[in-house]
């Protein structure tokens, strides 16, 4: 165990498959000579520059189509390719490549190409980067047969689920929080570590609310749930999906089961948005254990404003959570 | 075939039709018959609900694909747009295995998931056909990026249409081609439409040569892409240089498609944008009959011989149909397989 | 009243409103000389050739992404497009053009610029299109505020809701369904005819189980209820919701609270799907009265295969819907 | 302003500082040093967290907005990338409101929703300054489009950078501009890197003149953008031929931006893309000295009315700032207004 940052993890568990691995390569803009805009990448180009003609660790244009398309071709061609978008809003520009080709060309040829890349990199609110800049839309990609969509919330996962998507061979939707790049924590050395996909974690454990969550919202339910206890004295039971697809209902299910009551919470907008998905189907797997409605709490349905307010407004925050299962226990 | 043409490769191209030998010279005429009548009873076939989705001919472009894909040598890669029957049949796929696949059963080189825009012919290095237009050429620049990777002399061949000159992501890849470096053989079939727009009405420059080779650094050259020994030609000289250099091309081959966009661009829709005139225009410099008179000419072979080909030709695509439409349909379960390699 | 079809009502939508406003104009791939690749802009190049420059009825290049920002820059300037995409999956490529800009900025300017564009075309499944053909993706476009989505499923609906969709000052996600374009009905001529957006329709009364859906699925609800009617003397009421943003929920919890249970049912893909979000909906506002769990009804988690009998049982039916209907009043 | 403009516009621009009047001179100096001492002292307020997001500084390029803007006709229009203060400014937008806007307030140019990259001025034609790189391209062409739809005489300036080049968009949309001959005068700001990758890490082609004019058949020149009057001159013989044809034109000029991108690209992060001795080297081409010492040499102006000019513009900024300090942050209602015109 050591303790580091989350870019950090994500750094290390890129390096060790790249060492692992020769086909596996990492392109994007600006992640090799300028060391990554959120210094995610810092070092790798130096670490790799005289292999495979310096394509390991590759600048790119502003082609975001263009780099989604060409990881795909390289990974039909036999690579293991790692495509960072400088931010999963920019991302939207690549979505014919990611959903019309790499999601499908595995099926269309019926298993005979298999597409194994990663598309990583920062999503979701914060900062102040207003409307264009403030998206991750994992909704979309959850919505994608021949994608898996996975959103790491703590250092530890950051590592170990970026490297089972590394070496899974479909494409992944690996959704990193940029309000998590910094955050720090315990994460296992070994280069054998890997957490796998569609195993939900439960970060904290409680019987009479369920508050079930990913990425960085995981940790805006786990401050709401100490709060809740220390003032409310309500004990609720914080579930991290770390996958949206594969999804592990299993472990929700058996949570509501025991605690009568959910409360599910993304940072996005909530209509047609992933606890939508999860609500249907506890309300499926559970319906006669429900004491009351589930709960959804999601942004609202507004593109992101830029002043600082207003953008506090418009992310899903502890006191949102908190009256939400004020509800749900009403 | 991959194996002949290494051998062909050093056959010197000087005199009358390039000094390539007998064999080779059949063989080519042979790739152009197959392909043809391969695709002639197709529309009864479509008609009679044997086939469905979108079929686009090849009919009128066969020297395009004939004058390339033989050239190939182990390990080149090529990736094309849905109008690839003739790719396919050039690379030598067994023509029962694509006719199964039109037919949409289990026998088809897809399974009877892709059809007709989605051929694929993994061990000869097909990448598949795909229907976005524009869409394919990334994944031809990643396919030549991994060969670079790994330090291969392999090249990836990139099939595509005038229209797709207009689509982003191809601008982009191009840029990515010409800056990276990579062995992309561009091949533009230039048929004058993109579905029923001429390209002086899509493209505000009609000179796609100029446009690639001044936008992007790439080098290219457009050749006549009804004479199946031009095509070669060109490529086998762009070939040996980009085994050599490692560096993409463009190759810009004029042809023309006799059939309509697809089946459903009949003979009445296509009154909206071109002429029978125009059409028997091209017809009169047919790539089969142009070469069938050179091979004649030169007495490399014999009406008879030719004849006897084109029979054996349409005796293989009467198999391919016999047995397309004897092959069971995909068992139910395979609905849900492929999705994911693990789930 | 005028017997016509589907696609017909389209051009009459788009030619009245044409000669009601000089400042709305069509564009789109293949639309003019070659009178639309499903014909549904027949005849309007010539009835408009001369105004404009000739710039009314508009062919353009393949390039989604270009013509969905043209259409959003020309509405900006002060006219009113309409964009045909050649099938919605194709409209993948443009958008970010639409989501990220379209959309937003009404907001970004504060209400400044108004960006009053219909985005148009076929979406959907069927004749063996297979995997990059078949898509709508309806949920991802109802997930984005500022955008409006539509989805007619007759001939009357086409007409009057495209009508509505061009006089909208925002910009208007209008999905056809190619299945549905040579349908007949009743249309009525008037040129002030116009459905409002936000009203769904109630296309079948009945007191056992509400069905509710939009688009080609509304016609596979009505035999499916036809059928259970004679078969199983089960009452179905069926609601076309015309509209998913703005969803008209008063009139589907009104018809739950009546019958209690509910199949929602869409062509696409069930997995964040519209119909996860309409289930939450009526869960939240008639959890009370609600008997049975609501069954959602959609595609399977696959892309769509070529074969025919693989296509078929990649599309949601009738059958699917009779079963769902049954286990919601087992 | 605009209405000057049309003056100015038969001005003879033969002689020395091409015979333009005092006025003019002056005002295209004062111009340029409102945008510089407005953006001067963001980073003091950006680290006080008065602003927030990013923030992207026009200083060294001034004169490339000031030999353009000036030049507009009451009608015209423009459209930005985020790097949009000095386009802004030039125009004519109040500085409060602008400042404002960076603070995030309620009297901002969009009410505080916007923020830096997203100034506005629809009173003066300026549709907007985007985040989306390349993605303000097709708008542009856009509302060129609706000019000539509607029959005017007026264009779009349409301002972007040398990265956007490299977006398929921008691609398709100078096609769709060269193919309608719409009047979209597409300013390219090449100032030499997109973020830390400059221009021939980016494109295959730095010669983007070569690459539109070959590429889509429009017009286009190459101006030093560090010479206000250079630019203006263009500018000037390039609107009159739009507005006489309607056609497009593509102008680049070739300019350097002295900060970082933008807030976080600190100095020492752009110590991995750039020399503190090329910055320099720019430097000594500063555009507000270079047309300082022009106007003194000419006569034009003395020392110390550009010094009070300069006092004049700090004034304006300090009052800009006090305005946006003491403004009101939007009310809380106003998230959900303006999602939509009608809910
Ligand atoms: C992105 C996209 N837009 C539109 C279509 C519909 N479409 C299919 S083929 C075609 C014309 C393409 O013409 P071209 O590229 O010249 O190839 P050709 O068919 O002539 O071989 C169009 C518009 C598509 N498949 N993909
Ligand atoms: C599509 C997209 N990709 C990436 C970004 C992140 N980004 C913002 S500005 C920028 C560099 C743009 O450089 P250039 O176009 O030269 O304009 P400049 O900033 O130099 O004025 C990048 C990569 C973005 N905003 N949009
Ligand atoms: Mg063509
Ligand atoms: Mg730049």
């Amino acid at each position: 165990m050591a303790t580091m940052r989350y870019a950090e993890a994500l750094r290390l568990a890129m390096t060790e498959e790249m060492e692992r691995d020769p086909n596996v390569f990492l392109c994007g803009e600006e992640v090799a000579q300028y060391q990554g805009t959120f210094r995610v990448t810092e070092g790798m180009a130096d670490r790799f520059k005289d292999e495979n003609h310096g394509l390991r660790v590759l600048d790119t244009p502003i082609s975001e189509a263009g780099i989604a398309g060409l990881v795909t071709g390289a990974a039909m061609a036999g690579l293991r390719p790692i495509a960072e978008f400088m931010t999963w809003s920019f991302a939207i520009l690549a979505l014919d490549q990611i959903v019309n080709h790499a999601a499908k060309i595995l099926y269309m040829t019926n298993g005979q190409i298999k597409v194994p890349v990663v598309f990583r990199g920062p999503a979701g609110t914060g900062n102040q980067l207003s409307a264009q800049h403030s998206q991750s839309l994992e909704a979309w990609y959850a919505h994608v047969p021949g994608l898996k969509v996975v959103l790491p919330s703590t250092p530890a996962d950051a590592k170990g689920l970026l490297k089972t998507a590394i070496r899974d061979d479909n494409p992944v939707i690996f959704m990193e929080h940029a309000g998590l790049y910094s955050q720090r924590g315990e994460v296992p050395e070994d280069p054998n570590f890997t957490v796998p996909f569609g195993v939900a974690a439960v970060r904290r454990e409680g019987k009479d609310v369920s508050l079930i969550s990913y990425s960085h919202a995981v940790g805006v339910c786990l401050s709401a749930a100490e709060k809740l206890w220390q003032e409310a004295g309500l004990s609720c039971e914080v579930i991290d999906l770390r996958t949206l697809l594969p999804l592990d209902m299993d472990t929700v299910l058996r949570s509501v089961q025991k605690t009568h009551r959910a409360v599910v919470v993304q940072e996005e907008w909530k209509n047609v948005g992933f606890v939508s998905e999860l609500a249907s189907r506890i309300y499926e797997g559970a319906f006669d254990d429900l004491d009351a409605p589930i709960e959804r709490v999601g942004g609202p349905f507004v593109p992101m404003p830029y002043s600082k307010p207003l953008e506090r407004a418009a992310i899903p925050g502890e006191e949102d959570v908190i009256s939400a299962v004020k509800r749900a226990v009403a | 075939m991959a194996k002949a043409a290494t051998t062909e490769h050093n056959v010197p191209s000087r005199e009358a039709l390039q000094g390539l030998d007998r064999a080779t010279l059949l063989r080519l005429m042979h790739i152009m018959l197959l392909i043809r009548r391969f695709e002639e009873p197709c529309d009864k076939y479509y008609r009679a609900g044997k086939m469905g989705g979108y079929i686009h001919y090849y009919i009128g472009q066969e020297a395009v694909a004939t004058g390339i894909i033989p050239l190939f040598q182990p390990g080149d890669l090529m990736i094309t747009h849905y109008r690839d029957h003739g790719y396919a049949l050039a690379l030598g796929t067994d023509p029962k295995r694509v006719m199964a696949e039109l037919f949409g059963r289990a026998t088809g080189v897809a399974g009877g998931k892709g059809g007709s825009m989605h051929l694929v012919d993994v061990e000869r290095g097909f990448l598949g056909g795909y229907g976005i237009v524009g869409g394919t050429i990334p994944l031809g620049v990643g396919a030549a990026f991994a060969l670079k990777y790994q330090g291969k002399k392999n090249i990836c061949a990139s099939i595509f249409g005038d229209g797709s000159m207009q689509q982003g992501v191809v601008h982009e890849s191009m840029n990515m081609a010409g800056l990276y470096k990579v062995p992309c053989l561009f091949v533009l079939e230039n048929n004058g439409y993109a579905m029923g727009t001429a390209v002086a009405r899509h493209s505000a420059q009609t000179d796609f040569v100029k446009r690639v080779t001044a936008g992007y650094n790439i080098k290219g050259e457009s050749v006549d892409g009804m004479d199946v020994l031009a095509v070669r030609a060109a490529t086998n000289r762009i070939l040996a240089q980009m085994r050599e250099t490692g560096e993409p091309y463009f190759l810009e081959a004029r042809t023309y498609r006799y059939a309509g966009h697809g089946y459903a661009d009949n003979a009445q829709q296509q009154k909206f944008y071109r002429t029978e005139a125009e059409i028997d225009k091209w017809r009169k410099r047919d790539p089969i009959e142009h070469f069938r008179e050179q091979l004649l000419a030169a007495g490399v072979t014999t009406e008879a011989e030719l004849n006897a080909m084109d029979e054996e030709c349409k005796a293989i695509v009467a198999d391919a149909i016999e047995f397309a439409d004897t092959s069971p349909f995909p068992s139910p379960d395979s609905l849900y397989e492929h999705v994911y390699t693990d789930m």
